[in-house]
C-alpha cells in the first residue's frame, strides 16, 4: 500500500459519462492484484477520497487505468482532468479475487461493474484458464467498454433491460443457459446488489464457486474506520468490505440491502 | 537545523510535538506506518477499548456530509484483554506516545478497564465519557456533570497514569462539564467529541445510519470546537487537548492560539494520511516565521487581552 | 398541471409551498425581489426585530469556515416602530406570507415587541430565544426550559398571532426545551437557530469575529439541525419548521421526512438566490415521482417504523 | 441588479497568478457602473459568492472584464475556467464612483486595486475629464496590466517596493509631488488599508475630493446580511461597504482596521 501523487497520462470517453483514465503510478502497479482498489482524491472537496477498482494496469508502463462513471462531485471532476494533472492516490487496496488456474471462469458484470473484471481477465489468461464474459447494462451505452475484454476471449454475452444490445433483460437471465454450455468451474461477478443477489444462488443452486466484489460507503479504505461492514454468517464481526473484501466468497456474504 | 522546540512536557508526558492522532480514526497505528512514519507523531490514541469485545453497530455506519462525516461504528473493538495481547506490543514497537481510550457503561467498567491498563507501556488514558453511539452509558456520562466527575475520579483511582478526561460537546455549557473533570482529578482534557447528527436516505425514505444518530466528525465542526476550546481555558487549569475538524496546519495553530496544548487529527487523516505530518511541519514554520522559541508559546495566545 | 397539492393551513395559516426564507438572510424580502419573484415563496421571516433600533455588533461580522458561515451580525435593526411605518408596508406589497422574528433582552421587551406588532397584515410571529449574539438575555432565554416556557407564554399573552418559537441548538437535550415552549403555548417551533463556534485569524493572533464567538450556519450544521427535528418530532404535536444548512431540494426533503412542516432557506440565499424556488420545484418533483399527492404525505415518513 | 449564468468568453494571463476574465453578460453591462462589482460562483465549494471590481465593459459586445489574483480557491478555479464554461454572475453591485466631468482626476491603484480603475478611466475620459494613474506594487510583475489605461492617459506614474519598476518605495511617497505637477480635483483610489489610509491624509491635508474603494467579507453583496460593516462619523449606523459603498468618500469612512 503506498500514498502516492499521480499524474493523468490520459482519458477517454468510452460513453455518455462514462470514462477510463490512465494514471502513472509505478509503485502502484507493481503490487497491483485484479479485485483490488485505489482510493483518490483530488480537490479538497469532497472531504472523503473515493475508491475505484483497479480497472487495467501495465507493469512495463508503470500505469493503472479505472472505469469510471460520472455520478457526482469527484466523478465529475475527475472527468474534468486532462493530462499530466495530479491525483491523491493510495492503493492497491482490498484482497483481490482468489484466481483459479487451468479451469473455466465465467465473469459476469453489471453497470460498472465492469471494471474490476478487464484485468481479471488478463491475469487469468495468464494463468491458462479459458474466460467468458457475462455484462449487463441498461441499454447498450453501458456496454461500450466491452472490447476491452477482446484480447481474453471470443465470447462475450450481452444483455440490457431495453434490448438495446444482446438478450433483452437482465443477465440472470441467460446465466443459466451460459452455465449449461459454457460449465464454468468459478464464477467471478461484481455489480448492482439485487443481481449479485439472483446470481449468488444461481451459483449456489448449480454448485458453482462464486465471488462476489461488493461496494460499500468508505471512508479510511485501510480497516481503521471499521465503518465499511457488511453482513456475513460469522456472528462475531462484520466483514469489513475494504480489507476483507471487496471479494467475498459468495457464501461467506450476505447480500441483504 | 530549526530553531524551534516542538516538543513540550505535559502531565508528566514528554511529547515530541504537539500533532497526535485521535481515537477511532487511527486503528492500532500500525496501519497507518505502512504510509507514513508514524514515529514522528507527537502519539496515537487507541480505538476506543471496553472491558469486552464489541461488534459494533449494523447496518450502515458511515455517511458523508458536507464538509463532514457521520458515524455510528458503536465502539466495535476485540477488549481490552485482546487489546494488551494482541495489540499493545505492536503499538510500542511504533516508538511514539500511546494514549489508550476507554469507554464503558458503568462506573464499574471505567474501574475495571483502567485497571487492567495501568501499564508502563503506556503512556495516557483517556477517558471516552461521550461516545454518542452506543445506547448504554456513553453520552449520558458526558452530559451530566456529577456523573463527569464521578467518572474521572474513579479512573483517576484506579490508575497510576495521567488521565486525559473526553468531552462531549452535546451540552449546554461546556465549561461546566470541563471543570468537573477538573474537580474530579482529570490531568488534561480532550475536546471535542463528534457533534450528535443525522442523515435521512430519501430513497429509502429511512435514515441513512443503520443507529439513526451519528457523530459528526470533519472541518463542519471546526468552529464549535475552536469555541469550546477558548470557552474551557478560560476556566480550568490544566492542559487541553484539542480537536474536532483539524485538517491543516492553520487550524492547528487556531486551536493552540485559542488554548489548546496539544492537537488531535481525527477524520482528515481519511482524506489525507500526510496531514499529521504536514501539520508538524506547518506548525514549526509558523512559529519561525513569527519568532516564536517554542510550540508552547502559541498555547492560548490569541486570548491575551480578551 | 401538477397533481402534487405544495399547500397546507398550519397554524390556522395557508402556506402555498412549505419553503420560506429565514430571518437574518433576506432583509424584509425587497431586496431579493429584485433578483427573483419572492411571490412564489411560501412566506418570509423578517430580520430579527428588537422593541429599540439597534446598530449591532462593531468589528469584524462574518467568517466563512467550511461548509459553513460565522456571523455576528448583533441584532441590527431598525426597531419594531420603524419596522412598522418603513418596511412592513413593502413586504405587504410582495404577496406572500410574512412571519416577524422578534427579540428581547426582558420578557417585557418580548411582551411590548408582540402588542405592538398584533397586525393583521403579519401571519405570525416567530420568538427568537437563541440568538448567540446578543449581550444580554437572547440565548440565555434559549438555553433554559422554564424561561423557555415563560418567553412563549408571555408572547402568546400579548398576541393574537399564532406564534412559533425558534429554538436554539446549543443545548444538552432539545426536546427538553421544545417541550417547554409547547407548554408554554406555542402555535409551532422552529429549528434550528446557528451553533456557536469562533474562528481565530493565525495573522492576527486574535479571534476572526469583532465579538469573539459567532453563529454557525450552513451545510455544516444540516446533520445536527435534522437530528434535533428528528427527536422533536418524537416528543411534541405542534408543527415543525426545519432549518439549517439546507440549498437544496433534497435536503428540503430530508427534513419533511424527519418531521418538518414547512423548512426555511437561510445562508444559501446569499450562495444562490435562487436556491428557495429550485427547492420548491425538488420538492414537487420528488412528491410527483414517489406518488404523493400531498407535501403534508412527506411529514414524518421517515420516522414511521422506527 | 441581475442573476445570471455567463459564459466566459476568454481569459487573459497577465502576469504571475494575474488575469483578465471576460464574461458575456449584457444585461449586466448595460446597468454597470464604474467602481461597482459583481459577485460570483462556479462550484458548491466555496459555500460564499465572491465580490470582484468591473475592470472594463464593451456595452456593444455585450461583456465585462475582472482582473483578479489567485489568492485561494475560487481564484485558482476561475484562473483554469476556459472558453464557454458557465459562471454564476450577480450584479452590478454597490453604489461605484461619483464621476466628476470637465475636471482632472488621479487614479490611485495598490495592487489589485487597480481593477475598478480601468472601468473608471475610460467613462471620466468620456465625460471630457483629464486622467492621470498612479500605481504601485510590491514588484514590477505586479503592475503588467497597466498597459490598459494606455488609451485613457498618457501619464502613468509606478511605484514598487522593490524598485523594479518606477521609483522605490510606496505610491505615498511619491504622491505629493504629482498632486503638486498634475493638481487633481478629485483622487480616486482602491487598495490595501495602509495605503488607503496614506491616501486619505495626503487628500485631506492638501484639500482634494478623494473617493476610497473599500474591500470587506461579504456574504450576501445586496445589503441583507448586514455583515460586510465599516466604521463612519456616523453613529447610529455602521455602513455596509456592499451597499453604502463599496466607495466611500475619503472623510465620510473610517479606515482603521
Ligand atoms: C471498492 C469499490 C470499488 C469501486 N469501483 C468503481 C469503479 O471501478 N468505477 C466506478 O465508476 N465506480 C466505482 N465505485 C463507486 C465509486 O466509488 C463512486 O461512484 C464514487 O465514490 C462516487 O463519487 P462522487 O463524488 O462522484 O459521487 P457522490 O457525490 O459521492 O455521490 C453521487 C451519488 O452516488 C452515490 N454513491 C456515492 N458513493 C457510492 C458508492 N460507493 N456506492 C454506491 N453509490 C454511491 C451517492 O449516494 C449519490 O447518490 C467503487 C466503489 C467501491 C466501494
Ligand atoms: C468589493 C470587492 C471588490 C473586489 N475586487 C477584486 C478584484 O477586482 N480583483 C481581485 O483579485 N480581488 C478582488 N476582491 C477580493 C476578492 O473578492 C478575493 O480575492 C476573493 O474573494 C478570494 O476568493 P478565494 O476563494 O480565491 O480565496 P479564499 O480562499 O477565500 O481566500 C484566500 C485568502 O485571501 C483572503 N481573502 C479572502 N477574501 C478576501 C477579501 N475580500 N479581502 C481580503 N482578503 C481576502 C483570505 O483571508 C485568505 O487568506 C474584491 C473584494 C471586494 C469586497
Ligand atoms: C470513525 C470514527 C470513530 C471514532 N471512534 C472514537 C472512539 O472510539 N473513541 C473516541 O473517544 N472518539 C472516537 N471518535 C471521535 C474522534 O476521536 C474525534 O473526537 C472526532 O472525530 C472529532 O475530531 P475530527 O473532526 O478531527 O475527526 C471517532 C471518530 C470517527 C470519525
Ligand atoms: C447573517 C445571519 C443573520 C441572522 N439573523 C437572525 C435573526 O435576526 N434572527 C433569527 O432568529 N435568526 C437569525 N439567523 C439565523 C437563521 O435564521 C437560521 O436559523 C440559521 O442561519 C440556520 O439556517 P441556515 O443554515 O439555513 O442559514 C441569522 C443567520 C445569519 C447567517
Ligand atoms: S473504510 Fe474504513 S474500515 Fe473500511
Ligand atoms: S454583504 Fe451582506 S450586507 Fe453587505
Amino acid at each position: 500500500m503506498k500514498l502516492i501523487t499521480a499524474k493523468v497520462i490520459n482519458q477517454v470517453k468510452i460513453a455518455k459519462d462514462q470514462f477510463v483514465l490512465r494514471l502513472y503510478c509505478p509503485d502502484i502497479v507493481l503490487a497491483a492484484k485484479p479485485g483490488q482498489f485505489i482510493t483518490l482524491k483530488i480537490h479538497e472537496q469532497p472531504l472523503l477520497r473515493r475508491p475505484f477498482s483497479i480497472h487495467y494496469i501495465d507493469k512495463e508502463k508503470g500505469y493503472l487505468e479505472i472505469f469510471y462513471q460520472v455520478v457526482g462531485r469527484t466523478t465529475k471532476d475527475l472527468s474534468n482532468l486532462s493530462e499530466d494533472a495530479d491525483v491523491s492516490l493510495l492503493g492497491p487496496l482490498g484482497n483481490g479475487f482468489t484466481l483459479k488456474e487451468n479451469s473455466k471462469a465465467l465473469l459476469i458484470g453489471g453497470g460498472l461493474g465492469q471494471a474490476p473484471l478487464r484485468f481479471l481477465a488478463t491475469e487469468l489468461k495468464l494463468l491458462n484458464t479459458e474466460v467468458e464474459v457475462l455484462l449487463g447494462a441498461r441499454h447498450e451505452e453501458g456496454l461500450k467498454n466491452l472490447e476491452c475484454f477482446m484480447d481474453q476471449t471470443g465470447n462475450i454475452h450481452c444483455a440490457t433491460e431495453d434490448g438495446s444490445k444482446g438478450v433483452k433483460g437482465f443477465v440472470t437471465e441467460v446465466l443459466p443457459d451460459i452455465i449449461k454450455e459454457f460449465k464454468p468451474d468459478i464464477i467471478y461477478t461484481c455489480g448492482p446488489i439485487p443481481m449479485l443477489k439472483a446470481i449468488k444462488e444461481i451459483a449456489t443452486k448449480s454448485q458453482i464457486l462464486c465471488q462476489i466484489s461488493l461496494e460499500k460507503t468508505m471512508a479510511c479504505g485501510i480497516g481503521v474506520c471499521l465503518g465499511c461492514t457488511c453482513k456475513s454468517k460469522n456472528d462475531e464481526k462484520y466483514p469489513k468490505v475494504c480489507i476483507d473484501g471487496p471479494v467475498f466468497w459468495a457464501e461467506g456474504v450476505d447480500i441483504d440491502e | 537545523m530549526s530553531k524551534v522546540n516542538l516538543s513540550q512536557t505535559m502531565m508528566g508526558i514528554n511529547f515530541e510535538n504537539p500533532v497526535l492522532t485521535a481515537s477511532g480514526t487511527y486503528g492500532f497505528g500500525t496501519e497507518y506506518n505502512e504510509i507514513i512514519d508514524v514515529s514522528k507523531l507527537g502519539g496515537i490514541v487507541s480505538k476506543g477499548l471496553t472491558l469486552e469485545s464489541r461488534k459494533g453497530n449494523p447496518g450502515v455506519r458511515l455517511k458523508e456530509t458536507p464538509s463532514g462525516l457521520l458515524n455510528c461504528i458503536g465502539l466495535e473493538n476485540p477488549g481490552v484483554e485482546k487489546f494488551i495481547t494482541d495489540y499493545l506490543p505492536k503499538m510500542i514497537k511504533l516508538n511514539t506516545k500511546i494514549i489508550a481510550n476507554i469507554s464503558g457503561n458503568t462506573l464499574d467498567d471505567y474501574k475495571l478497564i483502567a485497571e487492567k491498563l495501568d501499564l508502563n507501556e503506556i503512556n495516557a488514558l483517556e477517558v471516552n465519557i461521550s461516545c454518542p453511539n452506543v445506547k448504554a452509558g456513553g453520552m449520558a456520562f458526558g452530559t451530566d456533570a456529577k456523573m463527569v466527575e464521578k467518572v474521572t475520579n474513579t479512573v483517576k483511582s484506579a490508575t497510576s497514569l495521567p488521565v486525559i478526561v473526553k468531552l462531549s460537546p452535546n451540552v449546554t455549557d461546556i465549561t461546566e462539564m470541563a471543570l468537573a473533570a477538573e474537580s474530579g482529578g482529570a490531568d488534561g482534557l480532550a475536546l471535542i467529541n463528534t457533534l450528535l447528527g443525522m442523515s435521512v436516505d430519501i430513497n429509502r425514505q429511512k435514515p441513512s445510519l443503520g443507529n439513526v444518530f451519528g457523530g459528526l466528525s470533519g472541518p463542519a465542526i471546526k468552529p464549535v470546537a475552536l469555541r469550546m476550546v477558548w470557552q474551557v481555558f478560560q476556566k480550568v487549569n490544566i492542559p487541553i487537548i484539542g480537536l474536532g475538524g483539524i485538517s491543516k496546519w492553520e487550524d492547528a495553530v487556531e486551536f493552540m492560539l485559542a488554548g489548546a496544548s496539544l492537537v488531535m487529527v481525527g477524520t482528515s487523516n481519511f482524506s489525507n494520511p500526510l496531514a499529521p505530518l504536514e501539520i508538524i511541519e506547518g506548525i514549526e514554520k509558523y512559529c519561525e516565521k513569527n519568532n516564536l522559541s517554542s510550540v508552547s508559546d502559541l498555547i492560548g495566545l490569541a486570548q491575551k487581552g480578551e
